[in-house]
């Protein structure tokens, strides 16, 4: 019998997931075993080429991590999207377009901006700016920079998501375990995770008093944290509640309070939003001074609410689409 | 979803109100366009008995499965058209409405065409989502037929008379150790040679003894827990440290060491720290003030029959009750020292103290002596506390006290009649039936008016001589009564500690602290609270006839629940996806009604949980949950998303 | 206990019988609730907006009609009145007289059909006279019961012996002309009388040319004007030339307060004409509005604030001072008004285009019950405080204007207080 | 400061005001009334002065005098509260202020000292009359012999320049109250104003009195007025400065112009004094719907001076000496207390205060402008 090809592939990321899939371990040679990897270009010596060579729908999943930003992003995926029976979007980056989404806060003027001439440990006196296309000695071509940021089901058909910033070893293995298992769950699920938030899993869950509300907000770096108090009751903001769980809780067993890198639960359209929209509900508050008096403690409004889920917001961010949006 | 969606579109004329402005016509042809419409009518009153009777033939022809109708406010027919869909065969929640009078053409008078367009669209949003809707079944209570009466003034001793009439046991409290509130304490009444103390004895006559009625004095609410039919109430009730045995021989008092000013008097007279609040007080049993008593024990001593205790403790008691009538009266507006010359002169008094003065079993045996003597000279202040007249002022008028400072007037014109009174107004405000004669009768007994617009001043000299300046508003001219007393008329504020009881039962209250009624107009003694109802002043000013008459509508009100063996909730109400729910408690706190708790499903698992006969449906949790989990039938998630989408178009 | 209880009987299908009933209802009593009209909705149906909230009046009042129609414990008895009342408290015998409305209410859908047709147009009660029905009609399009009623003295076939018009046009075959008056015979344990009021005839304050000029309005009469289902459709025109007035006056205590008329206060004009003129500037945001009064009596909950707002949001002028006279000017129709201005002391005249009457009111009491009256033209009440809508004769309440000049939650109050009075004296079951 | 006069109301009811304290201060009256002018504020603004006991304002006002009791403000007061009838008894207060004798108000306040009053001076008049009585012919008429010309006019003479001295000196009071400001400082207006209005208003309004037309429906009114004033006026001017002509042993009817007029004047003062006395009883105007006791005496005694007056001209004419002689005597003792106490001290006193109202207004009204 012919083991299953699965092809891997990184966008826009850091690149943790790709470690992800190392930090396996062990288990990384049970999967070898199980599958055959036609492409992965981070350990793999393929060439798009090769995939281009492969028949339609040879592939059986393809696990592509990292959001759009650059057209060569877009010009894979669609290809795998092609000679893939499933695609899976693996990581908050290509569900949701991960921290590097914050980026969409700006337009591309802005960025390149900043990147070649602002930053300050640039040299760049003439101010040259990247081009698609150079012509000078030879002729070189770059892949263009899109307008915005985009996850990954925006630019083809996602079949599933794996969550997590980067998805923890034990998701990676049960997504996997879950594909090879031929019970496959609809189209859109995620894989690997919970159906509940993260505080199902955490153990400081109980210590809430029985009515949650909170009157300040404070950042981690400066309070001394009570590790065996629910840390939402201790005035951080914690995104437990609005995550989605299956992380097995792990910033919280450590003190840090949940950013929120599993991302949505089933029912939540807009992550953000919806975090929002708890934490205005829980801040206990009548007059609208006081509440302005709390907001103004937050450094970074959409760093905190949208940290891995800007692109695949409502709000999408700040650049116009052709055609409106 | 197995079943083919038949939806019927029903487009009402609401007369001119609609069709005046929005082309009905194009709205019906648009809405037969629209998915799953299979008929589509217009009718010039769709609420009426003909035009419900379109909808409920059409639900047998068409085979419906979902009924829209686009007419008024839902607030106003949604009911009228649940019940024409269930009488057409259907479950009465495959019903939507879509809002085109004051959402569309009443807002729009003058842009028609836009207004059809804007009724198109809201059309088609009802119609995505009547899609999604789906059949909801009333939920059902059986009723506890007894009911619980907070504060024993006039209203409360009403409502308590008349429920026991029609045979409902009732539990009346009050937190002070006798019933009759502040009405025992008025004098000569403005219409019946009556007093306030015989509007009491009246009420109490049928109250006391009633083996339907519970009284339980120097007892106070702790918690409700519970809804509509079926509240459980916990009450703590105060130790009183004298019991039933007292024969009210008064020996107790006579030895008492302690002596503190009398607050039936308004402090005008001193009682013991052993005292029997007035002389027809009801429970007629003597009580211990322990704020005051200094445990000397020559009370028990003496007391022939062995009725005191000092070492009572309080106890707490739970009752079961169906419905609960707040009755928990009012303050008087106490001026700060200082206001209008308050507590600067013994010869500034407020109407209440002037009340007891003139009550032949007053501190004087109503004769009226300030200072040792007799005034000549009066001198009524209105509107002190009320009408913004002061900074501290309440904006609202207190209704009752310009026919009580009339009539007050009169009193001391019949018994002095060589006083010269004078009443300082801002209006006069004499609405009710015969008050107008009195202001008449007034001005025939030659008590003069001056009217002022701004707080007149009361000056007191070095000898303590008092006059009042005020700008008299009528004449442009500022005059200066000399007066040997002035009688500040001092407004109604909501009683002092109201705000604990209106957080415990959950019942909303005005800017000013009054309770907040269902409807100002239509209902006037119920609250937003199903099963709790307001009587007498707890609601804002009110004078005592019509206290009694609220009482009494409260008591109807109440009645009318108690009589129904179950009560029936719209099933409009929070609901928790137990897949999704992490037990976060983020919606235990929101809450307003305390319908949500959690409840532990497997070993340290927690999921949130709707009592769904204390949820309003109000959608506050809906909103918080941070995951989704909780979601209100009729208002999901998904339904108002279809709206949103079918509105905006797929973001 | 656990007898049935015995029925009672509600006079007068206004907002106060309304309520009564329906509590009385709820409490599981069967109520008859008797009304002269065609059908039930009183003087609270003609207003537009209530007070201090401006909720539509209609709008709150008809799902209670509805109600009231639907309710298995009432028995609505429409275009009735009581003719005889013997016996006495817990055992009244009630002859009520049922009016003839020549169609059968058990056929007539209320489509409108025959009114559409009928040719004899009427001035609309409804709208004060200032539009017109036709003499078969429904008093107004939500009435209850939707029951069309042929107005004999105006019915061309009963005055003329031709026509039948609407009996050939009527799709159910409901119309009946040989209808007879017939009379029901009741036996109730109590009964609540809710007949309301009528305005005093404005005419009595000559001095103000009410029906002399053709800008005088009376306050219902604007009511209606300002009505969307009015006979302007909302708009606020004047008589004379069908303009939008430019300033407005609302005078105030126009036969109440006054010895010689009524010397009564009428408790909801100040109110009515204080809504009145904010309503006015929302219709036209131009015009001036100016209220004429002596003490404005904002007593109820939420009125002072009402008053505040129409003072300083909507800048409705507040003028101290009972006008003297009305005078016209006779070729534009505008009202020269003289008064003075007690706040100034200052004699003054000044000119409106349209002038509005806050009219007072006195009682309607049903014959049949030959209730003392007391000296003030209202019902006597044997104690006014233990039980307050109590009458001389046992077993018999008065609730709403009927009791008092008052305003609607007072009203809907009282009802309350006589629901549970005449269903103690009912004696109703116990579960 | 406002001086509070609480006892100042049930003054004027004393006076005659009827049920004003009802008056709830509404201004119907000074709105309705047909000769308020903008800023005359009466009676409303006065009402509210007297309830409050603001005696010093009421004093310092005219307006009173401008009322003629139409009766509009009674008529149409929500409260029924009379208006007209309180400015009357205004006008009876303020008489009883301006006299300093004390007499006004012994009379307005007290029924029983008017009719003694009247007693009293009858008695006086009589005892002269039976003291100083010439010779008694009674074969014919011989009125100058039995009372002497010279006598009687002296008599009537002296009176009346009494009398004149303290209307003065009430009318120079009455000066000194409604000279003041709203503070109720003194004013003073230049002399020339002075004499300048003086001619241009008192002797117009004293003889034509023709504000009365501006009230309503009032010309039937004003002509009984001026009926009751020309008659009295010619008959004063006939029987007191001219009595050398009048008293005569002649007989009187129809000889000469002086007795045409006589006859005239007193035929007219019997027709305005019947009319008048008619109306009271019948309360067929407003103004004389509530009469207060010093109203019946000045009519009852105008009537009976003039018939006792008529009387003696007939007894005379048809030579009935002693009758003639006891009616003029009786004529005497009537006429006398009515000039006595009606002229400085009761009604009659209005005649002279009118017109100086308007006048003192007018000073007033001339300060204020000088100041503005």
């Amino acid at each position: 019998m012919q083991k299953p090809k699965i092809a891997l592939y990184w966008c826009a990321g850091c690149g943790g997931c790709e470690e992800a899939v190392v930090d396996l371990a062990e288990k990384i040679l049970d999967v070898i075993n199980l599958v055959d990897i036609v492409f992965w270009p981070v350990a793999l010596d393929y060439k798009v080429e090769d995939v281009e060579k492969l028949p339609d729908g040879s592939i059986t999943a393809s696990f592509i991590n990292g959001g759009i930003r650059m057209g060569e992003h877009e010009h894979v995926v669609k290809l795998l999207r092609k000679k893939s029976k499933l695609v899976i979007a693996y990581g908050a980056c290509s569900a949701w377009g991960g921290v590097p989404g914050l980026a969409n806060l700006y337009d591309k003027e802005e960025i390149m901006k900043c990147v070649y001439q602002e930053t300050p440990t640039v040299d760049n006196p003439s101010k040259t700016m990247p081009q698609v296309k150079t012509e000078k000695e030879v002729t070189l071509e770059l892949p263009n920079f899109l307008p915005r940021i985009l996850p990954l089901d925006l630019v083809v058909d996602v079949d599933y998501y794996v969550p997590g910033c980067p998805p923890t070893p034990d998701v990676t293995w049960k997504s996997i375990e879950t594909l090879l298992s031929g019970n496959l769950p609809p189209k859109g699920s995620t894989l690997g995770a919970l159906t509940k938030s993260v505080c199902y899993e955490c153990a400081l869950n109980e210590t809430k008093p029985e009515k949650v509300l909170i009157k300040d907000f404070m950042r981690p770096h400066k309070v001394a944290i009570d590790p065996s108090k629910c840390l939402l009751t201790q005035n951080l903001m914690c995104m437990g509640p609005v995550t989605r769980g299956g992380c097995g809780s792990l910033c919280l067993k450590v003190a840090m309070p949940c950013t929120g890198c599993f991302g949505p639960l089933d029912e939540v359209k807009d992550y953000g939003g919806k975090a929002a929209s708890y934490f205005a509900s829980i801040l206990d508050y009548m007059d609208e001074k006081e509440i302005e008096k709390v907001l103004s403690k937050f450094p970074d409004f959409m760093g905190v609410f949208y940290r891995y889920t800007l692109p695949a917001s409502r709000l999408r961010g700040k650049i116009k689409m052709k055609g409106g949006d | 979803m197995s079943e083919e969606l038949r939806i019927g579109v029903y487009v009402c004329h609401c007369g001119t109100n609609i069709a005046g402005v929005v082309n009905v016509k194009d709205v019906v042809e648009y809405a037969k366009t629209l998915p799953n419409v299979v008929v589509a009518k217009e009718y010039v009153f769709m609420c009426s008995a003909p035009g419900q009777q379109i909808i409920k033939e059409d639900i047998k022809n068409f085979k419906l499965n979902r009924v829209v109708v686009a007419a008024c406010s839902p607030s106003l027919h949604e009911p009228t058209f649940r019940t024409a869909t269930a009488e057409g065969g259907l479950n009465p929640y495959l019903f939507e409405m879509a809002n085109i009078r004051e959402h569309c053409s009443w807002v729009h008078p003058d842009e028609k065409e836009v207004a059809t367009t804007k009724a198109k669209l809201l059309v088609k949003m009802a119609v995505a989502k009547a899609s999604l809707l789906e059949p909801l079944s009333e939920i059902k209570f059986k009723v506890n037929n007894t009911a619980l009466i907070i504060g024993g003034g006039v209203s409360g001793l009403a409502a308590a008379r008349d429920l026991a009439a029609r045979g409902i046991k009732t539990y009346l409290i009050d937190r002070s150790p006798t019933l009759g509130g502040r009405a025992a304490r008025l004098g000569k009444l403005t219409y019946t040679e009556m007093k306030g103390i015989d509007v009491f004895k009246g009420l109490i006559r049928d109250v006391a003894g009633n083996r339907l009625i519970d009284v339980y004095t120097n007892t106070e609410l702790v918690s409700v827990d519970g809804s509509v039919g079926n509240f459980k109430v916990k009450l703590v009730k105060n130790p009183r440290y004298v019991d039933a045995k007292c024969n009210l021989c008064g020996e107790c008092a006579k030895v008492c060491p302690v002596e503190v000013p009398d607050e039936f008097e308004f402090g005008m007279s001193k009682r013991k720290a052993i005292y029997l609040p007035f002389k027809d007080a009801y429970p007629r049993i003597y009580v211990i003030d322990m704020k005051s008593c200094t445990r000397c024990l020559e009370c028990v001593k003496v007391c022939p029959v062995g009725a005191i205790n000092l070492n009572e403790k309080p106890s707490e008691l739970t009752i079961n009750v169906g419905g609960i009538i707040v009755a928990a009266g009012y303050d008087p507006y106490e001026p700060k020292t200082g206001e209008y010359g308050y507590k600067l002169s013994n010869k500034v008094i407020t109407l209440f103290q002037l009340e007891r003065l003139l009550d032949s079993e007053g501190p004087t045996k109503g004769e009226l002596i300030v200072n040792g003597v007799k005034p000549k000279n009066i001198v009524f202040v209105m509107c002190v506390g009320s009408l913004s007249t002061t900074p501290d002022a309440y904006p609202y008028c207190s209704r009752m006290c310009c026919s009580s400072t009339i009539k007050n007037a009169l009193v001391l014109r019949e018994k002095y009649p060589d006083t010269n009174i004078y009443i300082a107004y801002k209006d006069v405000r004499t609405y009710g039936r015969g008050d107008e004669q009195l202001y008449m009768k007034a001005g025939e007994n030659f008590v003069r008016f001056a009217k002022f617009k701004d707080a007149p001043k009361i000056n007191i000299d070095q000898k303590g001589n008092l006059s009042v300046t005020l700008f008299e508003e009528t004449l442009q001219e500022e005059i200066t009564i000399p007066t040997d007393l002035v009688v500040l008329v001092v407004g109604m504020t909501p009683p002092r500690d109201i705000d604990k009881v209106r957080t415990t039962i959950k019942i909303g209250c005005g800017p000013e602290g009054f309770l907040r009624e269902a409807h100002l107009k239509l209902r006037p003694v119920e609250t937003a609270t199903d099963g709790v109802y307001l009587a007498g002043a707890v609601t804002g000013p009110k004078n005592i006839i019509e206290s009694i008459a609220s009482g009494s509508a409260a008591a109807s009100r109440t009645l009318a629940l108690l009589s129904k063996e179950e009560v029936a909730v719209e099933p409009l109400i929070a609901v928790v996806n137990e897949d999704i729910c992490s037990g976060c408690a983020i919606c235990v706190a929101m809450c307003p009604y305390g319908a949500i708790s959690l409840k532990i499903i497997d070993k340290n698992i927690r999921v949130a949980k709707v009592d769904s006969a204390l949820c309003k449906g109000c959608g506050t949790c809906a909103a918080a949950c941070p995951s989704g989990a909780m979601q209100q039938y009729g208002f999901k998630d998904a339904q108002i998303k279809a709206q949103v989408i079918a509105a905006m178009g797929e973001v | 206990m656990s007898y049935l209880p015995k029925p009672v009987l509600v006079i007068g299908g206004g907002i106060a019988g309304i309520q009564a009933a329906l509590d009385l209802a709820d409490q599981g009593i069967q109520v008859y609730l008797v009304e002269k009209t065609p059908s039930i909705g009183g003087k609270m149906m003609q207003l537009d907006k209530t007070f201090p909230t401006l909720d539509c009046s209609a709008c709150i009042l008809t799902p209670k009609m509805v109600a009231v129609a639907r309710h298995p414990n009432i028995k609505l008895l429409t275009y009735s009145e009581v003719i005889e009342v013997t016996g006495s408290a817990g055992n009244f015998n009630v002859k009520i007289l049922k009016k003839p409305r020549y169609v059968d209410e058990e056929k007539c859908i209320g489509c409108g059909i025959c009114f559409n047709k009928c040719p004899s147009k009427v001035p609309d009660e409804f709208n004060l006279g200032m539009s017109q029905r036709r003499a078969i009609y429904v008093p107004f399009p939500q009435a209850v019961p939707l029951k069309a009623t042929i107005d004999k003295e105006h019915c061309i076939y009963f005055t003329k012996q031709r026509c039948r018009v609407c009996e050939k046009v009527c799709p159910t075959k409901a119309i009946n002309y040989e209808q007879k008056p017939e009379t029901i015979e009741l036996n109730v344990a109590s009964i609540v009388v809710a007949t309301g009021y009528q305005l005093i005839d404005p005419t009595l304050a000559a001095q103000y040319g009410y029906g002399k000029y053709q800008n005088v309005y009376i306050s219902l009469e604007f009511e209606r004007l300002l009505s969307s289902t009015g006979p302007t459709g909302g708009e606020i025109v004047r008589r004379s030339d069908n303009k939008h007035p430019k300033n407005i006056a609302f005078i105030q205590c126009v036969c109440s307060r006054d010895v010689k008329i009524n010397p009564n206060c009428s408790a909801f004009c100040c109110m009515a004409s204080v809504k009145h003129s904010i309503l006015a500037k929302e219709h036209l945001p131009n015009v001036d509005c100016t209220i004429f009064y002596m003490d404005l009596r904002a007593f109820g909950k939420g009125y002072q604030e009402f008053y505040n707002r129409a003072m300083r949001e909507f800048g409705v002028k507040f003028m101290r001072g009972k006008p003297a006279k009305i005078e016209e000017e006779p070729e534009t129709k505008n009202l020269i008004i003289t008064y003075e201005d007690t706040f100034t002391g200052l004699k003054k005249t000044m000119t409106f285009d349209m002038v509005v009457l806050a009219v007072g009111v006195k009682p309607i009491y049903p014959e049949a019950l030959k209730l003392p009256l007391s000296e003030d033209g209202y019902v006597q009440l044997k104690n006014q405080y233990l039980d307050p809508v109590l009458t001389m004769i046992d077993g018999v309440y008065t609730v709403g204007v009927a009791a008092g000049a008052k305003d609607i939650p007072d009203s809907v109050v009282q009802s309350g207080n006589a629901a549970i009075k005449a269903s103690i004296l009912a004696g109703g079951a116990q579960k | 400061m406002t001086y509070l006069v609480p006892q100042h109301p049930l003054q004027l009811v004393e006076l005659g005001a009827e049920r004003f304290s009802r008056c709830f201060n509404c201004g119907n009256c000074t709105a309705i009334c047909p000769i308020t002018k903008e800023k005359a504020s009466y009676p409303r603004k006065l009402i509210r002065y007297s309830l409050l006991g603001m005696e010093d304002k009421i004093l310092s006002s005219t307006d009173p005098w401008l009322c003629y009791y139409c009766g509009e403000c009674s008529d149409q007061c929500p409260r029924d509260a009379n208006p007209g009838s309180f400015m009357m008894s205004l006008r009876r207060y303020l008489t009883t202020k301006y006299d300093w004798t004390g007499f006004s108000k012994l009379m307005y306040y007290s029924k029983k000292a008017e009719v003694i009053a009247i007693i009293v001076v009858a008695a006086i008049v009589g005892s002269i009359i039976y003291l100083l009585h010439g010779p008694i012919v009674e074969t014919r008429v011989e009125l100058e012999t039995f009372a002497p010309y010279l006598t009687t006019e002296i008599g009537a003479l002296t009176v009346l320049f009494v009398l004149a001295g303290i209307l003065l000196s009430n009318l120079y009071r009455m000066y000194r109250f409604v000279m003041r400001d709203e503070n109720g400082n003194r004013i003073r207006v230049p002399l020339g104003f002075m004499i300048r209005d003086f001619i241009r208003i008192v002797p117009l309004h004293f003889l034509t009195q023709i504000k009365i037309k501006e009230c309503k429906d009032r010309q039937k009114n004003w002509i009984n007025h001026l009926i009751i004033f020309y008659g009295y006026a010619a008959s004063f001017i006939l029987f007191v400065p001219l009595l050398k002509f009048t008293q005569t042993n002649d007989p009187f009817l129809f000889v000469n112009p002086l007795s045409i007029l006589g006859i005239f004047s007193t035929i007219a003062l019997l027709y305005g004094a019947s009319i008048a006395i008619y109306g009271r009883v019948k309360k067929t105007q407003p103004m004389w719907k509530d009469s207060h006791s010093t109203d019946w005496m000045f009519l009852i005694l105008l009537l009976l001076t003039t018939i006792t007056g008529i009387l003696t001209g007939i007894f005379r004419t048809f030579g009935f000496p002693l009758p003639t002689y006891i009616m003029y005597s009786l004529h005497l003792m009537i006429a006398a207390p009515f000039l006595i106490l009606e002229v400085p001290f009761a009604k009659w006193s209005h005649l002279a205060y009118r017109p100086f109202a308007l006048y003192f207004e007018s000073l007033k009204e001339r300060y204020l402008a000088s100041k503005r």
